[in-house]
């Protein structure tokens, strides 16, 4: 018997402080994964967040810079411009990118700084214990939306991608899901190819991922991902805002 | 023939690999693991080695060999 | 008189919410009171305890780094803690996670079948009420009866319905002592 | 009265509505959560505004536009917050602004860790923005001085046209302890200085700090440190426990004060001479009372989670006429009651300055 | 004889500190208009920007308050929040508002905040003497792209009318120029929409006016308004971005 | 070796190419222009890199980006603009990455002015941002000094792993005079902590400041005092001049040390026994010296733009061993020759402490 | 028949009225104002009372009447 | 010796360019030079001044505000800083916009048609330079070499074929000394 699925080498043995079901752990594979199959390992140096994914420079074994919170494109553009060759990446989250980290995000994206984002959009800030983020859908209750999210109030979500996608700067920009297996793979797809981007050169590339935060939603992990397909994806539909050689599909 | 080969110690018992198995072959033990959790196993033997249960991991428990 | 507790166990069990029946009730019978949370580093899950201080005097710290009660919930929580208990103080534990506790000099040690008690009553999560009417009837700390005004004041109304259940595990606890 | 079981945040939000405060700008940041998600919750029950802003540089921006305008503003944040937070401060106080900041301090330097700190109280003090500037700033030790003092803050900050700040920190924010609620107030201060539109009025007003032209800049300097001579004439606020008969005075403000407390209590059981001197404000400083303490020959021992901030301002108010020990933890730990008596009473055991 | 054309009653006497020819005085005579024709000198606030408009406070006989720089659009939201009845409005420099601005306007235009944006764009910072914007065009020369703006290095000029018309927040957006007679004629219309809207109670308006810096483009005042016709239109398209009742035009 | 006329700003940018330095990050500000707009026209021809970020905020993290790769990376700002800066600057200590900030100061608070102002000196000094952290301070005192300072900055800064700050102001930087500037260097300093890629490590490199779990704030920050006492002990520059025969010391540092200076001249000419002592690094503070002639009898004046901020460390140093006066100028104004003049000549008819 | 009424001291002499004027009736002054600037006068009678000079002029200098 | 100068005129008079040449020959000569630009709070336009300082020793402050010796190019510039000069000072100003300057007794006061004979050398650019040369003749401070060696360092190469005409400028100046 042959293995047909394992363990990324680019990830490292510890065990993630994240909750059950979460899937940032999903997309944590998928960036490995990318990483393992491009064979770039020994060049690639991370940017964490502030937010649940602050530890990622303990799970992922490849050099890491911690961000202050929303300023990873920044970092990340500090690191880039040292080392031209390296294939730099930053993870966040949407509180972390497309709120504190608005400025930071459009000027990278704005300058093809040539790195690449995975963007975690799972509708809430996680680790400060569920508050409204950007992307928090119309109506949706969080701790600092309690009686949900009043649009006539506090106004209505940001699409990133769909933001983004108006600059020249950008080469690739993928709206994906991790809901189910299909679109895991799909996501996976675009992870590494936002990475190619970077690596042939062509500039600023960035994965937005659908993502499920069942203990800030308060459902169990399965009804999260059912929510991220039925809820998040209408409002956030999924497929390509930018490309080198393709126009928006799906 | 396959089969999945579960790190049992690092599963959070989350269910999502049981919620997508095309086979309906995997569960939550009775036991739990040292983090607390009731862990997966594969608890028949009709694995066709889909992976499904590998991609939804979170946690990165499982691997399938086929 | 000042008297300091700490309760501590898994995330889950419900430490805090005794923790804070205890402050409450301290409060309700005219004393100066704190509560004070402690988590550990995971995200969620995980050990998680609270200090309590019950006083006639303003009180100082709101942590308790040696406490006169313990109530502990579970095995690492008990091994954590019990050594940092002051002579002649009290230690309630959960019988039903800790199968052997070593005997402390100077303290008063109560063994508790907290879940299987609560089990019988028909919910497992009042554990943590059964080891609370242990202590309660122990330490005598607070009344059960503040315990019981408290609880009315601590849950949240839509968990009100539950207050004759949580009455009964901690009438149960105390019990035991008596 | 009732007396009520509240968290120190959640007894400072809900001061800050009785105080009428009716508008919070914030961004969350762990240990102060609780304030936000109460206003949250409770402000658009007394039709106030509560407003997540996408960042604590917005949050203290959108202060300065409520405050201007005359509103009771709040915003809270925590340690690495209020650092992206001393641009938008050092404007307050050059524009004059009153509002309330908030500091739940957390452990630093850098991202650092949740648990309490007292080492930003330079920052809070001696300006972390630029300029020569000074904001009020309290220091609550209980959950009822957070509804108190935030009341206070508010009247003073318009008293003043001054910013205030309340300094806390982790423990004293989660900590949960009886409150008495003060009553809801009404107010109407009267603000003719605010940007509400003209109406009828000859001249716009205008919130400012620039002073480009000709001696603007120095006419602005003048003018504030003039009025913070007045702050420091009348708003200087401590709280003494047991000091006249004292042969050591522990300094010390906010958690490590009660912590001290508690230490003391310990000592005074055991016949030991021992007071504490609590600044309630670090600004302005309680620097008389510690200056006349030092002159009648008391010894000082200033107890801090930090490595040392408070203990410089302590020393400058006793000027060399006493002895100063510093007793200090560095952010990730907190002091022990137990190591706060060893050394006091290590220090009586050393004997007179 | 009647007056056609006279001192709008919104300005005050004072004469402005911008360089011979600069149309940033045009722009504040249009917003003076704009007060006067729907009589809300009374109950305007206006936000000064940092940026050659700093002193617009001394020009408008408006109450205002100067914000630090990048942040008016945050100063505008807590005044109005404060006062719901008043008009608020802010002036900001491409500088000010699409550099260090850009979280502060993209989360105003998301929250469709109820206020009105008046947006100077002169493809540079003016006051602080002539530094690169991110509006500046691909290969100008300003004093910190002094070889020309490389767009392989730092990127290509952002487009914010563009970009805030993804956002479900903004009730109205238009791009004027102010280059001759008639455009500013069309500007004044503009600029008198975006208040009529936020009067209306729509949300967030916009209006992004063209506008020349004669003195840091080196160019005479006339020649800069050529400039703005023939090298700033092409790569900023006039018109109408977006709007309750109508589409795109021009 | 030849001299050019440079303006202070430029001195220190073509002194910063010199050293080494191959990134800048910065945002356009007054008066600190001429620093980005050298870099802009000459990064591209050392095969440089010059960005103007998109804010300071942006600039500052860029810096900690490049500097933790491993780059020599310098950033300049003013005074607003460095406030905005300390979070960043706070995570820079935190993390130990090396780097240089540069403060042209200018009159605040808030938007202030665009003239001199030496009142961000608590701010660089006693850590604007949160935490117990510290950058190391260089006050340059003439053109030729931000040249060699820059080079010095980096140079230590690499060796401590701590981010260096160069403290000047709009007169410093606007200011030409003649310089020397060094030969080019080649850097190429082993940094085995920066990341790189891994590159065949066996663990990777991680640049961080986060310590949530145990004890692992505490243990950054025991570290990060254990360098801060080495950089204390080893680092501390001033110059002293004429004060060995001095009754009364002028300390000053940057533009009012070379008013003062001007000033000496004129009471020396005349035979009044005055020095002045100029601290070059503001942290590490020259305490020991001043303690020293503290202890020999000499008594001291501190002059400032500022409303007095020099001053409280030089009273820290001294602590009442000998008198300390002020004087102080607000923003908006610089203080002349002729004032100080008088000061001190008021000061030495006014007789012994 | 309509004509304008130039406020000299206004005038910062950036000529942007003369060039859009349709009758050419515009020009600069010999004279100075106190700010230092050739000021703008109108040389001829013919003016339409467009209001164009008045549109492009950014310092408010110049009324209309017709 | 210090000899301190303010240079003070109109924006685009050229007083900065004057005092740059007078601190970059002094430092050809040897010296210690500081100088220091000022503006006022126009955004462009308005009146500019510079302080220059020469000496044999370091110098001080580089704020010249009592000054051996002032160029004034325009009326208000030379009201702002006559009463500041040294006694025994000198004072150079712009006979061309300054038609009638009251004698400061104690000090040489030289006035010097600039425009003028900037004119009647073709280009009124160069008056600056006229008053420049009359300054360097008056008070022998610099020579008029290093004052001409400076100039090809202070002008951008792309205006070095205007130095002859500066030189003609500064000469004509020198001359109405002499
Ligand atoms: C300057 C600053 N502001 C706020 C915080 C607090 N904070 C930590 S994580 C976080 C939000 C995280 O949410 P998101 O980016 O969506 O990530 P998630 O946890 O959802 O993955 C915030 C606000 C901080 N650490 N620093
Ligand atoms: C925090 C901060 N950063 C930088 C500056 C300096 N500054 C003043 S105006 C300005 C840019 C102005 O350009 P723009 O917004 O385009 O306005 P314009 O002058 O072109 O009208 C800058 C960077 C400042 N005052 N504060
Ligand atoms: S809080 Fe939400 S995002 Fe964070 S680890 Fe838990 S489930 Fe994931
Ligand atoms: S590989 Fe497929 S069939 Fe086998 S256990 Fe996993 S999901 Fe089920
Ligand atoms: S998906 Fe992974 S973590 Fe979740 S239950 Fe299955 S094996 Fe365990
Ligand atoms: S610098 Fe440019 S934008 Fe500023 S006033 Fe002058 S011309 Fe106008
Ligand atoms: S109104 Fe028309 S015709 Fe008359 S002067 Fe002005 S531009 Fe010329
Ligand atoms: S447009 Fe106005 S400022 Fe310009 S020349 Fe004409 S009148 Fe004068
Ligand atoms: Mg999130
Ligand atoms: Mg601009």
């Amino acid at each position: 018997m042959q293995k047909v699925f394992g363990y990324p080498r680019a990830l490292t043995s510890k065990r993630t402080h994240y909750c059950p079901g979460c899937t940032h752990g999903i997309v944590h594979r998928l960036v490995a994964e990318a990483i393992d199959d491009l064979g770039i390992q020994e060049q690639t140096i991370g940017i964490a967040p502030v937010g649940c994914a602050v530890l990622a420079y303990e799970y992922f074994d490849v050099d890491f810079q911690e961000a202050a919170h929303g300023r990873a494109p920044a970092v990340a553009t500090g690191i880039k411009r040292v080392h031209p060759d390296a294939v730099v990446f930053s993870y966040q989250g949407d509180g972390d990118l497309a709120s504190i980290g608005t400025a930071e995000i459009v000027h990278a994206a704005a300058r093809g700084e040539n790195i690449t984002v995975i963007f975690i959009n799972n509708t809430v800030y996680g680790m400060t214990g569920g508050q409204m983020a950007p992307t928090t859908l119309p109506g949706q209750k969080t701790t600092t939306s309690p009686y949900g999210r009043d649009t006539t109030k506090v106004g209505f979500p940001i699409r990133v991608s769909e933001m983004l996608a108006t600059l020249d700067g950008p080469s690739y920009i993928e709206r994906v899901s991790v809901h189910d297996p299909k679109h895991i793979i799909k996501a996976g797809r675009a992870i590494r190819k936002a990475f190619e981007m970077q690596i042939a050169g062509k500039g600023f590339s960035l994965v937005e991922v659908l993502s499920t935060c069942p203990t800030n939603w308060g459902l169990t992990p399965i009804k999260a991902l059912e929510r991220l397909k039925e809820q998040m994806i209408p409002y956030y539909p999924l497929g390509v805002f930018r490309s080198p050689e393709e126009v928006a599909e799906e | 023939m396959a089969t999945t080969k579960i790190d049992q110690e690092r599963c959070k018992g989350c269910e999502m690999c049981i919620a997508v198995c095309p086979k309906k072959i995997l569960g939550l033990s009775d036991k739990i693991n040292a983090q607390g959790y009731h862990f997966v196993e594969q608890k028949g033997p009709d694995c066709i080695g889909c992976t499904f249960c590998a991609l939804v991991c979170p946690d990165v428990v499982i691997e399938v060999y086929k | 008189m000042t008297y300091e507790i700490i309760c501590a166990g898994f995330g889950g069990q419900g430490v805090m919410l005794i923790g804070e029946l205890l402050a409450y009730g301290g409060m309700l019978e005219g004393k100066n009171v704190t509560w004070f949370p402690s988590y550990g580093p995971e995200m969620r899950g995980g050990t998680a305890n609270c200090s309590v201080v019950i006083s006639d005097q303003p009180v100082g710290s709101p942590i308790v780094s040696e406490p006169d009660g313990l109530i502990a919930m579970n095995g690492p929580s008990l091994e954590k803690f019990k050594a940092t208990v002051k002579p002649g103080g009290a230690i309630v534990y959960n019988a039903s996670m800790i199968e052997t506790a070593s005997e402390m000099p100077g303290l008063k040690m109560l063994p508790v079948p907290s879940n299987e008690i609560a089990s019988e009553l028909g919910n497992n999560k009042v554990a943590n009420m059964v080891a609370l009417g242990a202590f309660i009837g122990l330490t005598k700390v607070i009344t059960l009866s503040s315990a019981v005004k408290a609880l009315e004041h601590v849950l949240p109304a839509r968990h009100h319905k539950l207050i004759p259940l949580n009455v009964a595990a901690l009438e149960k606890g105390l019990a035991l002592v008596k | 009265m009732e007396r009520v079981m509240m968290k120190g945040n959640e007894a400072l939000a809900e001061g800050a509505i009785r105080a009428g405060c009716r508008f919070f700008f914030g961004y969350p940041i762990t240990p102060q959560n609780e304030i936000p998600e109460y206003m949250a919750r409770r402000m658009p029950e007394v039709n106030g505004v509560f407003l997540q802003a996408e960042s604590e540089v917005s949050a203290i921006n959108m202060i300065y536009g409520a405050g201007g305008a005359g509103g009771r503003a709040l915003t809270s944040s925590s340690s690495p917050g209020i650092s992206l937070k001393q641009e938008g401060i050092s404007y307050l106080a050059g524009a004059q602004v009153p509002c309330v900041i908030v500091n739940v301090a957390r452990g630093g330097p850098g991202l650092g860790g949740l648990g309490p700190s007292q080492s930003d109280y330079f920052q809070a003090t001696k300006g972390g923005g630029h300029g020569d500037y000074h904001l009020i700033v309290y220091a609550p030790g209980t959950a009822q001085e957070m509804v108190d003092l935030i009341g206070l803050a508010f009247d003073k900050a318009e008293e003043y046209r001054n910013p205030v700040m309340i300094l806390s920190d982790a423990i004293m924010g989660q900590m949960m302890e009886p409150v008495v609620l003060p009553e809801m107030r009404e107010v109407t201060a009267d603000q003719p200085w605010a940007t509400t539109g003209k109406k009828g009025r000859a001249k716009p007003n205008v919130i400012n700090s620039l002073g480009i032209v000709g001696e603007d800049l120095e006419r602005i300097n003048i003018e504030l440190q003039e009025k913070y001579k007045k702050i420091v004439d009348n708003e200087i606020r401590y709280e003494a426990d047991g000091i006249d008969d004292a042969d050591l005075i522990v300094v010390a403000y906010g958690t490590t004060s009660r912590v001290a407390r508690s230490a003391l209590n310990m000592l005074r059981a055991e016949g030991k001479k021992v007071g504490l001197l609590r600044p309630i404000t670090l600004w302005p400083f309680p620097k008389p009372i510690l200056s006349e303490l030092a002159a009648e020959g008391k010894r000082f021992l200033v107890v801090e989670m930090s490595v040392g901030q408070l203990v410089e301002d302590v020393i400058l108010a006793v000027n060399d006429r006493a002895k100063v020990d510093f007793f200090g933890k560095l952010n990730g730990s907190v002091p022990t009651v137990r190591e706060v008596y060893n050394e006091i009473n290590a220090l009586l055991q050393k004997g007179g300055a």
